[in-house]
């Protein structure tokens, strides 16, 4: 009984390992697919939403925010956002309310110039967000 | 000669190996499936104290008698597999297809088996977002149960290798190797079983 | 060549490994029928896995005859889990 | 150098070192916006800054993957490449888009970039790591396929190695990942999902094939071991890699509207995926002890073995810190969460990227083997300044995050985040100081170029009959 440890076999395994891996995980996905309508808050999914959230991207939000954690770290979450500033009102003034040129010596949020139908979009869209069943994160309303 | 190959010799010349039968990669892959299986059974048992009635609910409703059924064929598959090797050992290779055929008849047996038990879950509208206990209950037994897919088609590689006349007395680490794979997969069954099936 | 399974005789050592093995499986099972439960007899139960899988590791994996780190490894990986689970049973009917 | 056609790795290699230099001069720019939030207000806003920081990153990467793949295939291969002239032609084409793309992210409003470049018509925009325009990632295919058919081919009709072989199936999945980014679908559950099939499927899955085959490579060439063994050992790291790396997306399946098992498939998972980082250290340290030789290029295997160890600890260490769910909970989206992605990505795709170029830039450059003592010393410093400045720069963020998710998350009364974050501040100056302690490192570096260009070839110690 000779021992080895062959190329052919690391080989085999690698393969082997590596479709196997794959497979389980194609499965997982298809088994998150019929689970996304118990969670996704898809019903809310309307023309609105989906125009705020092209705006989201259009304007590179996620370049200082983070969404529902992911995104950059130099503002603040806004996954809850909507919770957290008061629903749709709270969203709009803010954004609306930003100065053009900052405010000095802080990280300041630029003025956009979004007109009244980009606002509610944009609420419309992040209270959307806000209504996904996250498995209840953030762990609080500072996001 | 590399001075690899000279430890190599060196090795097969004491009467007690280093190594456990098969090729070493294949061990390494071994190890890392048990300690996923490992993980699992951990968290198992640490999540069930927290929902203990819930678990204990869930558990009931498991068919025991399925397996029971599984545990043998998986058992019998193991003990076939390693008379296949022993046959294989003998320079006796139609034997030891047979042998390992015998085995993946065994491990077709299991997956009919579990396979009637998914449909009944699937029937009465359970997945693995239904509760905590049918979450682990169905990962734990997929995950298994495609290691035993996975260990079947190794087994029909080495059975149809050893038809051929593939191995010798000389050279059978192939036989080995797929062996060890199954024996693995048994091997994690056998704790499966107990703990989710029996334990509460 | 590895000798150490014996190929004559009436009965192989390994096919009564098989036997005890069917047995304890059994065991388990009637005891999971019975749907009796409680730290004594879970830990029994599980104690008979354990030893199970220590059988299959010696004489089916042929880890027996091996010497050195891997002859435990088998047995290692029983008694980590194995260990925890317990454990975690025993916590649970403390609590 | 062996194979003419090797020669087109040269200018992919030096445009990534000045992508590279672009990249860390961005980096700290928003560094400073951390601490000073008004700088450069309104020119460049900070989202500007960041999404040129990450996107010179990962473009300079794939440009050092490239420069990499065609300098290693014709010498696997044992054959000249397909098309040399395709590949410079591709090097052209990638670096203007590249170019263009960059310039406007600084010189238009996104949202005009978006509208100019016909953003409706297949929106893919606007998310991280992914803002090029839809124009510019459907420019990433081209020069991906064109790429692809180039080594591809090369491979296929020479000799085939594990090494070559690896490498191609890295990039072909590297490729095929990518078409992902194409998806965006309105529901966010679902677009934050296929967004991670690139995101996390290219750097904890793909690019290590990509990482491992290069290392593998340049273990061979530097120390002479027999090749069977490096390559079972390749086999062995990059299967456990995926092993653990595919399911180990879970991770990042916890909190985006995906179901609770994630939490449990990904935390086992990715608690073991620190497995092949650990498994390549103890390889490349492990094949350098058993050399046959000492290689003369001094500098390329201390890049290498720094690699192993600097992906250890970057991918590894720091990812398992905040991978488990219950962990992750608190600090998913934290600094924890950006002093890992740094150190990870230096630690294993800079490093490898900046190894392939310390070996093969000297027969780029008409040496034989390597580069004169003096400039092997300046790049060894430049190795040290940036290494070392890296880890202080995870520690600070590490620091950071530690605080915020303290002050913001987990303390009995949350505070909101920006007064957080000023809270902190003092590790973000700390930071910024690493930062520019890395610039200089940079600098070296790029010294290391010009300097002793003109003085001999640095020779191998004692058995020196190396190169």
């Amino acid at each position: 009984m000779s021992q080895a440890f062959t190329k052919a076999m690391a080989r085999n395994i690698f393969y082997g390992g590596s479709v196997f891996f794959m497979l389980l995980f194609l499965a997982l996905t298809f088994d998150t697919h019929t689970a996304w309508p118990q969670r996704d808050n898809h019903e809310n999914l309307t023309e609105q939403v989906a125009h705020g959230k092209r705006l989201w991207e259009e304007n590179n939000c996620i370049g200082c925010h983070t969404l529902l954690g992911e995104g950059a770290y130099f503002a603040p979450e806004l996954g809850n956002a909507f919770k957290r500033l008061g629903g749709a009102d709270g969203i709009k003034g803010f954004i609306a309310s930003r100065p053009k040129d900052g405010i000095p010596g802080r990280r300041s949020m630029p003025q956009f110039n979004f007109s009244e139908d980009d606002l509610n979009a944009i609420a419309a869209f992040l209270k959307y967000v806000s209504e996904m069943n996250t498995a209840s994160w953030p762990p609080n309303i500072q996001g | 000669m590399t001075a690899e190959a000279a430890i190599q010799q060196q090795r097969r010349g004491l009467a007690v190996p280093r190594f456990p039968p098969g090729d070493l990669a294949i061990w390494i892959f071994i190890l890392a499936e048990l300690l996923v299986f490992a993980l699992f059974f951990a968290a198992y048992a640490f999540t069930r104290m927290q929902h203990i009635a819930l678990f204990d609910r869930y558990q009931a409703m498991l068919n025991r008698d399925a397996a029971l059924i599984n545990t043998l064929a998986l058992l019998t598959a193991s003990y076939f597999v390693m008379r296949g090797v022993v046959a294989a050992r003998e320079g006796q290779g139609r034997l030891c297809a047979r042998w390992t055929w015998a085995a993946v008849g065994m491990g077709a047996l299991f997956l009919v088996v579990k396979s009637s038990e998914y449909a009944h879950h699937l029937h009465a509208g359970i997945n693995l977002s239904t509760n905590t206990f049918y979450m682990f209950y169905l990962s734990l037994t997929f995950f298994h149960f495609l290691h035993v897919i996975l260990g079947m088609v190794i087994l029909v590689a080495v059975a149809l290798k050893a038809g051929r006349g593939g191995y010798t007395p000389e050279e059978h680490t192939g036989v080995e190797t797929g062996a060890s794979y199954w024996h693995m997969v048994d091997l994690v069954w056998l704790v499966l079983f107990p703990l989710v099936y029996v334990m509460k | 060549m590895n000798t150490s399974f014996p190929t004559r005789g009436l009965i192989r050592p390994c096919t009564l490994v098989y036997a005890l093995l069917i047995g304890l499986t059994c065991v388990t099972w009637m005891i999971g029928r019975s749907g009796v439960g409680g730290p004594g007899v879970s830990l029994l139960v599980l104690g008979f896995a354990l030893l199970k899988g220590h059988l299959i590791g010696d004489w089916f994996m042929g880890l027996r005859d091996v010497r050195g780190i891997w002859r435990w490894v088998v047995a290692i990986w029983l008694l980590v889990p194995g260990g925890l689970i317990a454990l975690a049973f025993l916590l649970s009917f403390r609590g | 150098m062996q194979y003419k056609s090797q020669a087109v790795a040269k200018p992919y290699f030096i445009a990534a070192i000045g992508l590279f230099v672009g990249q860390i001069l961005f980096g700290l720019i928003i560094g400073m916006q951390y601490v000073v939030g008004d700088f450069l207000f309104p020119e460049i806003p900070f989202n500007v800054a960041r999404m040129v920081h990450t996107n010179l990153l990962i473009v300079w990467l794939l440009f050092g993957f490239m420069g990499a793949a065609y300098y290693l295939v014709p010498e696997e291969s044992e054959r000249e490449l397909v098309s040399p002239g395709l590949a410079i032609l591709m090097f052209w084409v990638f670096l203007i888009a590249g170019a263009l793309t960059v310039l406007g992210y600084l010189l238009v409003p996104y949202s005009g970039l978006a509208e100019m470049t016909g953003n409706s018509v297949l929106p893919t925009m606007g998310r991280e790591f992914l803002e090029q325009p839809t124009i510019t990632k459907a420019g990433i295919v081209v020069v991906a396929l064109a790429f692809l058919y180039n080594v591809g081919l090369t491979i296929l009709k020479g000799r085939k190695t594990v090494v070559s072989l690896v490498l191609l199936i890295g990039l072909a999945g590297l490729a095929v990942l990518f078409l992902f980014s194409f998806y965006n679908p309105d529901n966010l559950a679902k677009d934050k999902f296929y967004w991670w099939w690139v995101v996390h499927l290219w750097v904890e899955g793909v690019w290590e094939l990509i990482l491992g085959s290069i290392l593998a490579f340049v273990l061979i060439k530097t120390t002479g071991v027999d090749r069977e063994v490096i390559e079972k050992w390749l086999y062995v790291i990059i299967a456990m890699t995926l092993i653990t790396g595919i399911i180990g997306t879970g991770h990042h399946y916890y909190w985006i509207g995906t179901p609770d098992y994630w939490q449990w498939w990904g935390s086992i998972f990715s608690a073991l995926e620190p497995i092949p980082f650990f498994m390549m250290t103890v390889f490349a340290f492990n094949m350098v002890n058993r050399r046959r030789r000492n290689h003369p290029n001094k500098a390329a295997v201390l890049w290498a073995l720094g690699t192993a160890v600097m992906a250890f600890l970057g991918a590894g260490v720091w990812g398992f810190l905040h991978t488990l769910a219950p962990v992750n909970y608190y600090t998913h989206g934290s600094q924890i969460t950006a002093a890992h992605g740094h150190m990870a990505f230096y630690g294993a795709y800079v490093m490898i990227v900046l190894t392939m170029i310390s070996y093969a830039m000297p027969m780029l450059r008409g040496r034989s083997a390597a580069n004169s003592e003096a400039s092997q010393v300046l790049e060894m410093w430049s190795f040290w300044l940036m290494t070392v400045s890296m880890v202080f720069i995870t520690l600070f963020l590490t620091g950071a995050g530690i605080l915020q998710t303290y002050l913001q998350r987990y303390s009995s009364d949350p505070l909101p985040f920006m007064v957080v974050q000023e809270k902190i501040s003092l590790f973000y100056w700390m930071r910024e100081v690493a930062g520019l302690m890395f610039l200089i490192g940079l600098v070296v570096y790029v010294a290391s170029f010009f300097v002793g260009s003109r003085q001999p070839e640095a020779t191998a110690v004692v058995e020196g009959s190396a190169a």
